[in-house]
Order: C-alpha cells, then structure tokens, then sequence
C-alpha cells in the first residue's frame, strides 16, 4: 500500500547486503557476539514492537513468552528431539499459552492489561525457578545442544557450532520476522492494529472484532519471541530463569522506546544501539549502571520518539536548511 | 481592559491563531464569533496564559500577562470558563465551587457571600449541594462550570461556547444567566459560541474568527444584517 | 427495519433509558431528539452494541442484535458515527475508510501474511469502495490527507464516509452537525438527504430543530430516559409535553 | 490456632508496609499520572538516609524519623522536577522508561555510597510481649499503628483541607485546576513531596527490624505497583485495601503452603481479581 | 619490565549478587598483588605479572558470555574466574572453542559442574556436600535429631535442602518442617519461621547470604527460639558474628557452620585477614580465601607448564604444584581431582556462646590409608580435628 521510493529500497538492499558481508568485518569473537545476542534480541523486540507499538497493548510478559520458547527448546533438544522440530513446537507452545493468556488478559486495558502480563510474567519467572523437575529450578538447564547440522544444496552440511554460522541462523529469523512484520503492518490487516491503538470504540464500531484482532497481535508477538528464545537457548547453551524474567521484558521495551516505537527499524534499531553502548560503558566499572540509568533518563527526555524520531527529526532539518539554501 | 496586539499561536508546530489584535473595554459584553476549528478555544486558551502566543502581546488591565503562568493569570482576575466545563467529576459541587475560589482561598466571608450568589443564580446547584460533578446532566454542568467561575468574583470572564450541546430550552437560561452577570455583576464578559443566533442577541459587539484570523468586527446590529454573517452563522 | 423493544437501561441506580420502544421504516429519516442527558446517546449505544442493554431487544428485520458484539451488529447493516467526532487521527482519510471496509473482504491475518490470490483483489477492491464513498461525501481529493489537516466540516462528512463505506441498510448519526456553524449545517443536511436518496435508512440525534423539522420523517422525543411522543414534525412541534420539556416555546436555535 | 494468629500479625505488618508504599505511590500515579516505577527504590534509599542519620552521625530514631522524611520529601520535588516533569505531554510508556532509568540510578547509587553488604540499624525497640499467645515484637506494632496514623492523617489532609482537595483536583482535572487558579506545578511538587517521604516514613520504620540491601526497592517497588492497579488506579482506599490483601495472602500463603510460590499466589489472586473486574477493586467504569 | 599475563573475572558486581561478586573478585585482587610484589611469575625465563580485569555480569548468561568474549578477545585473558552456575554452565559451551578457548576458574559448591564435562574447567571449592555430611555428623553426635529447615530459595538452596533431607533422614533424623524463605528479597522471615518453630524442632537449618542470615537467627530468637543453628555453607558464621552481632555470640549460642576465617589452622591466616580487611574494607571470607589460594596456583602452573596462554597446559600443571604449603596461602589446596580443587572442607562451632574445636573433613580419600597420607602434609593445630568422611560421588581416586 505504501510504496516506498526508490532511494529507501536501495538504502534496505544496501544494509541487507551489509548484513550478508558482515562476519569478514567483525574484528573480534567479542564484537561478534554481540552482533549475534543483537540480532536475537531484535527478532523478539520486533514482536513486542507488534503488540506495544502498533496495536498500542502494553504486554509485559513478553519475556516470559521468550524463556517459553528457550526452555521449550531446551528441554526438547535434551530429550533428544532435533532442534528443527524442537523450535517450531515450542514457538507453538507460547502461542498456545498466549491465546490462554490473551483471552482472560485482553479483557484489561491500559495500565490494568500491563500490570495482568507483567504479573503473568512474575509468575511465569517464578515457575521456571521452582519447578525443579521441568526446569531444573534456579540452576536451570545446561548443556543445550547445538542445532543440528542442516545439508542444504551447494552449501553443503551447516554446523552451528561457529559464531559465523549462528549469525547467519540468526539473521535468517530475524529477516523473515522482519519480512513477515512488513506483510502485516503496512496492509489493511495492519491498519486494524493501528485503529485498535487509535481509537478502539471506533475500531469496535466498524465491524473489527477487536478482541479477536488483539489476540492475534498478542499471539504473534508470542510466537515470534519464542522463536528468539529458542534460539537463544541453543546459542548460549544454557537457559536459566533470568531468560524468562521481568528484567528481560524490560530490556526490550527500552530498546522499542529509545530505538523508536511504532517503526520497523526502531526496534531493530534499537536492539543494537543499546547493548553497544552497554558494552561500550564498561570501562565506567563500578560507575556504570549509574552512568547507564541517567542516560536513559536524558535520552527519553530529549528523544521521546526514539532515536528513529530524532533521526527523522534530523533529516527534516536538513530538509527545511536545504530548501532555505536553495531559495537564497 | 483586555488588548490583544498581532497574537500568533502555534500548536503543534501547526499555526492556529494568525495575527489577531482586539480590544475590550471595562464592563462590555462581547461575543467571539466563529464556526467549529475557527480558533476561538485556542485564542481564549493563549488568553488565559495556558498557551503561549510565540508572537504578539497580551495585557491586562495595562499589564503584560502573555508570560505569566495561568494561576497567576486567574489571581489578576481574568478568569476562564473553559470549553468541555473541565469539572472535577469526582468532586461535589460544592468543592467545585469552593475550588473556583481558590484564589480568594482564606477569606470567608467572601467566599460565603460568592456562594450565596451562585446559588442564587442556579438554584438547582444549592439542591446538590453533595452530589458528584460528573452525574450531572450537561446543563447542569454547564450551570456549574459558571458558578465556579464566577467564585473568585472576576473582574473578566472568558466564556468559551457555553452553549454547545445544549437544550433549546438550557440555552435560553443560560444567556439570560450570562446577560445578568455581565449587566448586574458588572463583569467584563467574552463570548465565544459559533451559536450565532444567540451571541448576537445578548452581546454588544462581536468579532469574526475564520481559520485563526480576525476576519470582521463591529457592533452586533451591524454584524447581524451582514450578509456574509447572515449566511454563514445565522441561515435564511 | 429496525425496531426497538422496551429497551431499558441502569447504570448504577440511574435509569438512563427506560422502556424505549419504537420502529424505523425502510427509507425514512427517524430522529431522536431531547434534553441533555434524555439518554439518546445511550439508546444509540444499546442499538449498536456498544452497551448492553439492562432489558428489552433491538431486532433488524427478524434478526435479533441486542446482546451481539458491536462488530457483529455491523455485519448485519447497521452503522453509526460517534456524538463527538470519533476518526482513526493518526491514520490517513484513505486508511480509515479502508479500515471501515475491512469485514466485507477477506483480508485476514493469513491472506496477508500469505498474499494469497484472493489477497490482491481485496485489496483492490476495498481501495476502489473507499474512493467511490469519498466521492459520495465530497472528500475524495483529501484521499491521502492526515485526519488534522481536515476542517471540521471534512471531518464529519469523514466518520459519515466511514460508517457508509461498507454499504449498511441503516446509518445511526448522533449528532452530525454538532457544533457546526449553519452555513457547514446545511451542506451535512444534503447528504443526509443524499444518503437518504440512496435508499439506506438514517436514524439520527441532533439538537437543531430548524433542520430536524425539515429533515426528519418522523420523530422520537426522549425525555429523562422514557419516550414522551413520536410522530411527524408537525405533530411534535405542537406537542405540549415537548414544548414544555424541550422545546420552550421556540422553534429555532 | 496460635500459629495462625502468629501469621495474621505478620501479614498485617507487611500489608501496613505496602498499604503506605502503595499509597504514596497512588498518589503520583492516579494524581500526577506517572508510573513512578521507581518509588520502591525511594523506599530504599529513605532506609539508606535513615542509616545515616542513625549509624554514621549517631542521632535518635525519631529525630532521625523526621530527617529522613524531609530529605527524601525534598528528593521527590528534584525527581519530579528533573525527571518527570520533562515528560509530562509524552505518553505514559515515556515516564515508565524513564522510571526504569531512575530506579537503576538510584539502586547503583545506593551500591556506589554505601555498598553491597546488607546494612543493619539499631532497633529502638528491641522488646517482645506476648499477647494471645503470639509474641509481638514492639517496634513491628509500632510499623502497624504508625502506618494506621499516617493512613489516618493522609486521609484527613486530602478530604478536609484545602491543599488536599486541590490534590485531588488536579488529579481529576489538570487544566481546569489550571484554570481556578492553582498552581499545577506545586501541586504535582507536593505531591512527589508526600509521595516519597510516606515511602521514607516505612522505610525508617521497617529498617530496625529488617536490613538494608540497595536492591531491596525493586520487588517492594513491583508489589507497589501491582497494589496501585488491583486497587483501582488512584483509588485511596483501593491501595490501603490491596496493601493488607498482598500482606496477609503472603504471610499465610508463604507460612502455610510454598514461600516459593506465595507470590505466585499473590500475583495469580491479582489476575483473577482483575480480569473479574477490569478496572481494580476501586476502580472507576470507564466511559 | 616485564609482560602482563591478564587474569580475567566476570560476576555479579551489583544487583543482589554483588557482595559475593566482589568478595571473590576481592581475593583475586589481593593474591595478584601478592604475586605481583614477590615479583610475579617466569615462565620460560619471561618475567610476567599478573593482572585482574573485571566486568559485571549481574548472573545474566548473555552477559557473562560476552564478557567472557571480551576478555578472551580483546584483553588476551587465558585465565577467566566466574563464580555462579546460571554463568559458569553457558561458558562451558565457548571456553573449549578453537582460537578463543580459556581456563574457566569456577566458584560453586554444586557437584553439578562436574557432571558437565570439560577439559579447560577448574573448580575451586569444595562441593556442599561435603558440608552437609559433616554438619549433620556433628548435629548427631551433639544429639540434636529434630530439624526444621528455614533455607534460602534458589538454585544453591534447593540443592542443599534436598541433599540435608536425604542425608539427614537416611541418619535417623527427622525434618519436621521445611519453609524456604527468599533471602535474596526478603526483609521478614517471621512468616516462615512461626511455621517452622510450630513443628518444634530441636534445630534450624537456614541460610544464604550471611546478613540475612543473621537476621533469621535475630528474629527466630525473637519468635522464642531456644535450639541450635546449622547454617549452609554460602552463609559465613564469623561474618554474621562479627558484623552482624558486633562479636556478641549470646544470640547465636548454638551454632555448627562453614568456619570461622580466622580459626582456620594455617600459618599465614592472621596477616592474611589483617590485609584483606584492611584494603577492602569488608569483613574477610572463604571466597575471598579460596579464591586467593586457587590463583596461586594457576601461577604456579602457568611457570610450570611453561605458558600463559595454552588453557589445557595450564590445567594440566596444576596437579604438579599442589599441595600447596601453608605458610603461602590461607587455605592451601591439596590436590585436584579430575577438574575439582581439593580442599578440606572445615567446620566451626559455636556451643553456649562460645567459639569450639574445629574439624576439618578429608572428604575425598578413598579409604583409611589415603586420608593419613593426605593428613601427614596438612597444617595441625590444637583446636582442630582432621577427620575422614567420604563423600559419593567423590571417591573415584
Ligand atoms: N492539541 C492540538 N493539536 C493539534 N491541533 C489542534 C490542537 N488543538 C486544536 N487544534 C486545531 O486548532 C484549530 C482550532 O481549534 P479550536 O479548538 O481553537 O477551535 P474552536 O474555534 O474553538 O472550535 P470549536 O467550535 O470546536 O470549539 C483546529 O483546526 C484544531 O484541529
Ligand atoms: N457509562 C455511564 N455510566 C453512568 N452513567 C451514564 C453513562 N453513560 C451515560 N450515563 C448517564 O445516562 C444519562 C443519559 O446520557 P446520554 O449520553 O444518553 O444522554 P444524551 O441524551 O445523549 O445527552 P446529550 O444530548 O447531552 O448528548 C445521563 O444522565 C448520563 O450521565
Ligand atoms: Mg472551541
Ligand atoms: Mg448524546
């Protein structure tokens, strides 16, 4: 519906191709890593941009569907089952339990819908803690194997066992997410999304079936940050319940909000910026977090729409600056 | 009293008052005429200090006000009767009305003798006395939204489209409520209404509001008989 | 066509609706005037779905609708617009409508996703009925325009776009000239009478009696929550319980 | 018998804890409409302040009282003043981020200053009595009956004074308290002011008996906030209520049945509760 | 000048973790100085000194893991410690990695790091069980039978209350009453203890981080409690002692638990305190203890195997400069076994008051014969009983 212009396709072709190029660029394992833990965490910071950017329904148990997705996995890929089935059913798994949760949750909005899912995702925490013969409580699951390898034409057999090929797993979900998104939000169906954030007595007035409408959007985020969750379990090897806490909620609401809500690429965006500069913070030591917490501050005050926003905000200066030249 | 000199307002980055100067004298009663978006609410808001006019000046009674903060605003006596009443639903009509008083908070006596007055005016609020603002119907609330008004004895009242919404019936009350106060209280009164009919009918003078711009004034003889007037506002 | 039964409804100790009953005819114009407050727009709210009602049914032909969700009173024919203006403002003209036109087509979660076959001529097809019903109420060169951009009037001729764009037998208007300068008051009447034209029912809320008078077929009076009288024009405006309650003695306002 | 008694009394104390915690926080969150996630965190560093006031300069629990509560209430005005008030036209997300910033401030600094090792002040009120059987230590009834006084004095301030009321109008209405007159800025400074030395005032209550820990905000914090929304967003009487239901849910559940899973209980009642009565247990229909 | 051999350390510096965090980091820092000052370490002639560097991980995998990467990476660290399993468990998955491999030096007690196997992976205490056998030992002969436990929830807590349960009840014990507490979050335990104290039992078995367990001890005596205390090893009895009851043991009174630092029988521990307390200003404890021990003997190893940088020559050394002597290190090691340090495991008591005999138990010998060799090398004093207590799991050797 919304054609892009040229010059927009050509910049994506040029990060998509960038992306492709990027493991001969990476300096070091450290960088490399990072890029990799980047990449998950957009694919599940996308799905939350879904449901808390688009459709304007503040989940917060979206962590809880990601450690569903990392302990399914975990726990089939231990009993044997081929990581390839294991993602898959466990993704499925969330979305099941999401349409569980969603049904009674939905019923809430605003304030209350996100107090529901947070304690959902308390719960969902405290569970994975506790529930010792399922999750191997606090000590959690270790000794995940790696996905298994893949024959593919030409290529030849895939191990996961190299940072280079789990990037690629990796960039590969995170472009078909990203592709899928795409589908859903700029189409019809995607604007039901945004009629629900807009105005939801109107939406309910039009004949969306709104309640229908949100689950599907709850669902889908659902399911896409199970799938990041299992493939973190496999690539870290060892899930705990920190990879299904509150805590990890609140990291990808910080990368949808300061990348830039309601954007394809402010969730990307977001993402990588922020765990750079964690990472780059280091050297602060002790100082960090502190340094860390009033720089969250700063920059919600000064960018409220994201760095997305302030990008824009850039260019339209640019913009405005240029035409006055040109009128000079 | 009140002299507006080539106000501009913006919201939003989006120019909504363009260039309006106007003037009002002590005890006149004057009406803002303009259809729906014209602008009226947001000039009365730049009036009243809750938006700031990015050019131009507002004085008061010989004071600049366009940079004083709202409260301060209200304390000079040039009170706001909002559009949408802006009540305090949960509230009871009485502290609603004792909150009108806020700025002459720690007088007494004179915060009894404004109720009395009030009452006086809407007799059906003294009824009420304890029920909450927001079970009230909209004449009602409407009813109260002046009396709140009026609790800080103003020495000007912006009234921005009291009669939006409202009965057939409501409407006459409420213009006669507001002829009186501007004739027996000696209140400087504003009127914004895009109820043209009823404006012109109480007030002395009026102005003209299209999209942000002061488009035509004069008295409301004159108002009334123009054609433009007569075809926009008024009907066949 | 639309007939209301005893329609009852309490918030609390209030009865802000009781025993409403009343029929609309094919075709006609049906206004519900009455006081502030008479619990007009709660009747609207009850017929759409919006609220439930305490007690009583609403019937589309045979079809019982009270008690069914706002989106399936919709599928049955059955618009409204809101009292206060009510648009998608973050969207644009052409998203809203095409937004309204949704449920007549099959643009689900896995046709899109998908882009199946049928996907592309929905598309199309909810594209060209939104054109087609910007045209209708004149907005059809503001196609691609934000919802702020558009005047007052444009924005009420909008959400009367959107609640026509899916084609329903009856249109229930709360208040469409609301706070309308009468000059905007007149050009709202015509396409009242040109929806009207197009043989879909308009049942409508309005406190402008000059034009209700002109407008309606026939009229319902509410007057704190129950029906005082129905009839023609002329037989409300010399009702004496109308005058008392409502109309003052005065006819024009 | 006695054991439950035991049990009750220990909720009770934690549900005194959380119903002024909840309160203070009601109070910005239905007033000023901010999220303060941060709040349990001002309840941390206000045992933090109570140490100083005690441990390092050595001065008495009810002076030391009374200097925290100005302290932290001079420290809610610079929060409201340097973090939120920055935000008030931007959506409520905004401030919740914003909120999450401040805590892991403030939780670091509290790390930074006085450090990891829990901390213990101590108690004034060391002596035990036995009443119904059940041992009651004084300074834990003394957190009970100060939060009864503080619940009781906060309801008279807001319903019978003029300042409380002007609260309350702003919280209902922001720009028509703007337009009668009142200076919406001070108000929400007040506001902040009360919100965080409430949280100060259980904290310097609770730090005798308990200990200090910089991360021990954030859960007390996350219940805060749960409290706020089960008891209808703003509701006063919703936050003391949903405060002693945490509190005596916890002790009987954490007692009786699995203190792994007392908050699964806890939180598992508030999704009942809520998806039975959308709006909290106070709360208002919406429109 | 000499090169620097880079030593790195990624754990939990704030959040809940971070006192233990740092008192392991601590005991890094100081064995490094010490090194450092004695003129550090030759390894094939080459002068190296050795030098910490640490990073935060909070207990979050991901975290650790890329801390790790960084210190592999970027800072040439051969050498990483980390000392909690949710972390330890993911760098067992990078640290035999071709071209980016490393020693992980691993502190936690539980045996489940050794069900993991892993070539380039060292663990630095000795495993918890080794402690519930012997508390439960000495609990026995004092005849203490009745036990109510009032222990930390989490991974290491679930561990040790399960393993006291069986060990406890195949003794004859009985457990009357078994309510966790969150030590981590919570600031009351009268919940739990008025649960516990109703099944009257005639001791507690609680712990976790030690100021919370003073705390416990606090307000169970407040509740009326007059038995005896058993602590798990996370929490340290000096500590609680000294900071929390500023020395006074009339609170305490009964106490079985993981030694008192000071009461330990080496050579060195007197000034070793003296110093630790001094520059870090905390209280000292065995983390700091073992972890100071284990680096000296990563750098004795690193100068005989002959590299810095080669994990698996390194670990390989190790076994050749143990036993370590007590006149260098506060807690000399005496041994590894397979990719475990030996260490005794050593028990305090505290009996009306007042500080008793330790013991320190040989918990890995295979018989009697092994235990007297091992006993011979060990540092003896008067207040301290060596004992034998084969612990399963362990007796391979
Ligand atoms: N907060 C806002 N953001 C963007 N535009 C606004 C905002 N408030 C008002 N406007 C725009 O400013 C214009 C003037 O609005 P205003 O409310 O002042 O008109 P009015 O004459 O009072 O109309 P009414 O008859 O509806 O009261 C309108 O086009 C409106 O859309
Ligand atoms: N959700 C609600 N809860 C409680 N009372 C309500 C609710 N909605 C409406 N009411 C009350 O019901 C009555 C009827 O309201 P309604 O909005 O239907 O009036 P109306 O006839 O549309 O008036 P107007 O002409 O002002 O729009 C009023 O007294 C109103 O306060
Ligand atoms: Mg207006
Ligand atoms: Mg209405």
């Amino acid at each position: 519906m919304i054609t892009k212009p040229i010059h927009t396709r050509l910049m994506y072709l040029a990060l998509f191709i960038a992306a492709l190029l990027l493991p001969l660029y990476v300096p070091d394992d450290y960088i490399f890593q990072i890029v990799i833990m980047s990449v998950l965490y957009a694919i599940a910071t996308s799905a939350m941009n879904l449901i808390i950017g688009f459709t304007g329904q503040a989940s917060l148990a979206h962590g809880a569907f990601f450690g569903i997705g990392a302990y399914g996995v975990a726990i089939l890929t231990k009993a044997g089952i081929s990581f390839w089935v294991a993602l898959p059913v466990s993704a499925l798994i969330a979305a099941l339990v999401g349409v569980l949760v969603g049904i009674p949750a939905l019923r809430t909005r605003g304030h209350y819908f996100a107090i529901v899912t947070l304690c959902f995702g308390v719960i969902m925490w405290i569970l994975a803690g506790n529930w010792i013969e399922l999750t191997g409580g606090h000590n959690g699951i270790f000794g995940i194997p790696q996905p298994t390898p893949v024959r593919l034409p030409w290529l030849g057999e895939i191990e996961f066992f190299s940072q280079t090929a789990q990037y690629y797993l990796a960039l590969g979900f995170l472009l078909l997410t990203l592709f899928g998104l795409h589908r859903l939000i700029f189409s019809v169906f995607g604007l039901t999304f945004m009629a629900i954030r807009n105005n939801e007595p109107l939406a309910d007035a039009v004949g969306i079936n709104t309640f229908t409408t949100k689950l599907i959007a709850f669902v889908s985020a659902n399911f896409i940050a199970a799938l990041a969750g299992g493939l973190y379990a496999s690539m870290i090897g060892a899930v705990s319940p920190s990879a299904a806490s509150h805590m990890l909620t609140f990291n990808f609401l910080i990368f949808v909000i300061l990348g830039g809500i309601a954007t394809l690429s402010g969730a990307v965006i977001g993402a990588f910026a922020i765990p750079i500069i964690m990472e780059f913070l280091q050297f602060l030591g002790d100082y960090r977090m502190l340094f860390f917490g009033a720089l969250l501050v700063v920059v919600i005050i000064f960018f409220p729409q994201g760095l997305v926003g302030g990008l824009r905000r850039l260019n339209q200066r640019i913009a405005v600056w240029r035409q006055n030249k040109v009128s000079e | 009293m009140l002299k507006l000199n080539q106000v501009h307002t913006a919201i939003g980055g989006l120019q909504i008052i363009q260039n309006v100067s106007l003037e009002i004298g002590k005890g006149e009663f004057v009406a803002l005429l303009g259809s729906n978006g014209a602008g009226k609410t947001t000039l009365f808001r730049t009036i009243a200090g809750v938006l700031k006019p990015h050019a131009g000046s507002v004085t008061f009674e010989g004071v600049p006000i366009d940079r004083l903060p709202v409260h301060k605003i209200v304390e000079r006596g040039l009170v706001l009767c909002p559009q949408g009443r802006q009540l305090f639903p949960e509230l009871s009509v009485q502290k609603n009305l004792l909150l009108g008083a806020y700025p002459i908070r720690g007088e007494k006596k004179r915060i009894q003798k404004n109720l009395d007055r009030v009452y006086a005016l809407f007799p059906i609020l003294r009824e009420r006395i304890n029920q909450k603002a927001g079970t009230f119907s909209g004449g009602e609330q409407q009813m109260l939204a002046i009396g709140r008004a009026l609790m800080s004895e103003p020495k000007m009242l912006l009234l921005d489209e009291p009669s939006v919404g409202l009965a057939p019936l409501i409407v006459k009350l409420i213009a006669d409520v507001i002829s009186n106060i501007n004739q027996e209280m000696d209140t400087t009164v504003f009127l914004s209404e895009q109820n043209a009919n009823m404006a012109l009918n109480i007030t002395q003078r009026g102005y003209v509001l299209e999209s942000g711009r002061c488009v035509l004034d004069g008295d409301c003889q004159h108002l009334k008989t123009d054609e433009k007037v007569r075809k926009a506002y008024i009907g066949a | 066509m639309l007939s209301v039964k005893s329609l009852t409804k309490q918030f609390g100790g209030l009865t802000a609706v009781r025993d409403v009953s009343f029929d609309i005819r094919p075709g006609e114009v049906f206004a519900v005037i009455g006081p502030n407050g008479a619990g007009k727009s709660t009747l609207f709210n009850m017929m759409t779905g919006t609220l439930k009602p305490t007690w009583g049914k609403v019937f589309i032909g045979e079809d019982e609708i009270s008690g069914r969700r706002p989106y399936q009173i919709v599928a049955r024919g059955v618009a409204r617009i809101f009292q206060t203006t009510s648009l998608f403002d973050q969207l644009r003209v052409i998203d809203n409508m095409m937004i309204a036109y949704k449920w007549r087509t099959g643009l689900g979660f896995w046709n899109t996703l998908l882009h199946t076959p049928g996907w592309k001529k929905y598309q199309a097809e909810a594209f060209m009925n939104a054109m087609e019903t910007l045209a209708f109420v004149g907005l059809a060169e503001k196609s691609e325009q934000l919802i702020p951009t558009l005047s007052q009037e444009e924005q009420k001729r909008l959400a009367i776009g959107i609640a026509l764009v899916s084609k329903p037998k009856i249109v229930l208007l709360d208040e469409p000239t609301g706070g309308l300068i009468q000059e905007e008051t007149d050009r709202i009447t015509r396409l009242i009478e040109k929806i009207r034209e197009q043989g879909i029912t308009v049942c409508l809320i309005e406190h402008k009696m000059q034009m209700i008078m002109g407008l309606a077929n026939r009229i319902a009076v509410l007057n704190y929550g129950e029906k005082i009288a129905e009839g023609t024009p002329d037989e409300i405006k010399n009702n004496q319980a109308v005058i008392e309650a409502y109309l003052g003695g005065e006819i024009h306002a | 018998m006695e054991l439950f008694l035991q049990q009750v009394f220990n909720g009770i104390m934690f549900g005194s804890t959380y119903a002024i915690v909840a309160l203070g926080l009601t109070l910005v969150m239905g007033i000023l409409n901010i999220p303060n996630f941060a709040h349990g965190h001002l309840y941390m560093l206000g045992g933090y302040i109570t140490f100083f006031f005690i441990g390092t300069l050595g001065l008495g629990f009810w002076p030391s009282l009374v200097l925290t509560l100005i302290v932290l209430g001079l420290l809610g005005v610079l929060m409201e003043r340097i973090v939120y008030r920055p935000l008030t036209d931007q959506p409520h997300i905004n401030a919740f981020i914003a909120a999450i910033g401040a805590l892991i401030f403030l939780e670091s600094l509290a790390l930074v200053v006085w450090g990891p090792q829990g901390l213990r002040i101590p108690n004034p009120y060391p002596q035990n009595f036995e009443l119904l059987g059940i041992t009651i230590g004084l300074q834990r009834l003394l957190v009970i009956i100060g939060a009864i006084t503080l619940i009781f004095g906060l309801h008279v301030f807001m319903k019978h004074t003029i300042l409380g009321t002007t609260i309350e109008a702003v919280a209902q209405n922001r720009e028509g308290a703007m337009l009668n007159g009142i200076n919406v800025n001070r108000v929400s400074a007040v506001t902040f002011a009360i919100s965080s030395a409430t949280a100060a005032v259980a904290a310097s209550f609770l730090s005798p008996i308990f200990m200090l820990s910089p991360s021990m905000g954030a859960i007390l914090g996350m219940k805060a906030f749960i409290i706020v929304i089960l008891g209808g967003m703003g509701s006063i009487p919703g936050a003391i209520l949903g405060g002693y239901i945490l509190g005596v849910i916890e002790a009987l559940g954490g007692g009786y049945i699995s203190a792994a899973y007392k908050d699964v209980f806890a939180f598992g009642a508030l999704i009942i509760i809520l998806t039975v009565k959308p709006t909290g247990i106070f709360g208002k229909k919406e429109a | 000048w000499a090169a620097e051999a880079v030593i790195g350390f990624t754990g939990p510096l704030s959040g809940p973790g971070a006192g233990y965090g740092r008192d392991n980091l601590n005991g890094l820092k100081m064995a490094a100085d010490d090194i450092n000052k004695a003129g550090g370490i030759t390894v094939k002639g080459k002068k190296y000194t050795l030098k910490i560097e640490s990073y935060d991980d909070m207990i979050d995998p991901t975290a650790a893991v890329n801390n790790a990467r960084r210190l592999r990476s970027r800072s040439g660290a051969r050498v990483i410690y980390n000392p909690v399993f949710n972390t330890i468990a993911p760098l067992m998955q990078i640290n035999e990695q071709r071209g980016s491999d490393f020693l992980l030096m691993a502190y936690s007690s539980t045996p489940k790091i050794e069900a993991i196997k892993n070539d380039t992976t060292v663990s630095i205490p000795p495993p918890f069980t080794a402690y519930v056998q012997a508390f439960s030992d000495i609990a026995w002969e004092k005849g203490w039978r009745k036990a109510a436990m009032v222990v930390t929830l989490g991974a290491y807590g679930d561990e040790w209350r399960e393993a006291f349960k069986h060990y406890w009840t195949k003794k004859g014990g009985e457990i009357v009453a078994d309510k966790p507490a969150n030590y981590y979050t919570d600031t009351d335990f009268s919940a739990q203890l008025s649960a516990a104290l109703a099944a009257n039992p005639e001791f507690l078995l609680i712990g976790g981080p030690s100021e919370p367990t003073g705390l416990v001890i606090e307000q169970a005596r407040n509740l009326g409690f007059k038995g005896g205390f058993m602590l798990v090893d996370q929490a340290k009895m000096d500590y609680i002692a000294d900071v929390v009851f500023k020395g006074d043991l009339s609170t305490m009174k009964d106490v079985i638990g993981i030694v008192r630092v000071l009461n330990l029988p080496s050579q060195v521990i007197a000034d070793f305190t003296k110093r630790y307390e001094e520059t870090y200003k905390v209280h000292v404890t065995f983390e700091a203890a073992l972890n100071y021990s284990s680096l000296f003997a990563v750098a004795k190893a690193m100068e005989a195997a002959g590299t810095v940088s080669d994990p698996k020559a390194i670990k390989a050394a190790i076994s050749k400069v143990l036993p370590q002597s007590g006149d260098t290190v506060p807690t000399p090691y005496q041994g590894i076994l397979f990719q475990k340090l030996l260490v005794e495991g050593s028990v305090g008591v505290i009996a009306d008051g007042k500080y008793q005999k330790n013991y320190q138990y040989i918990w890995w010998a295979k018989d009697e014969n092994a235990f007297n060799k091992i006993k011979e090398k060990m540092v003896t004093s008067p207040n301290v009983e060596i004992r034998w207590m084969p612990v399963e799991g362990y007796l391979q050797q």
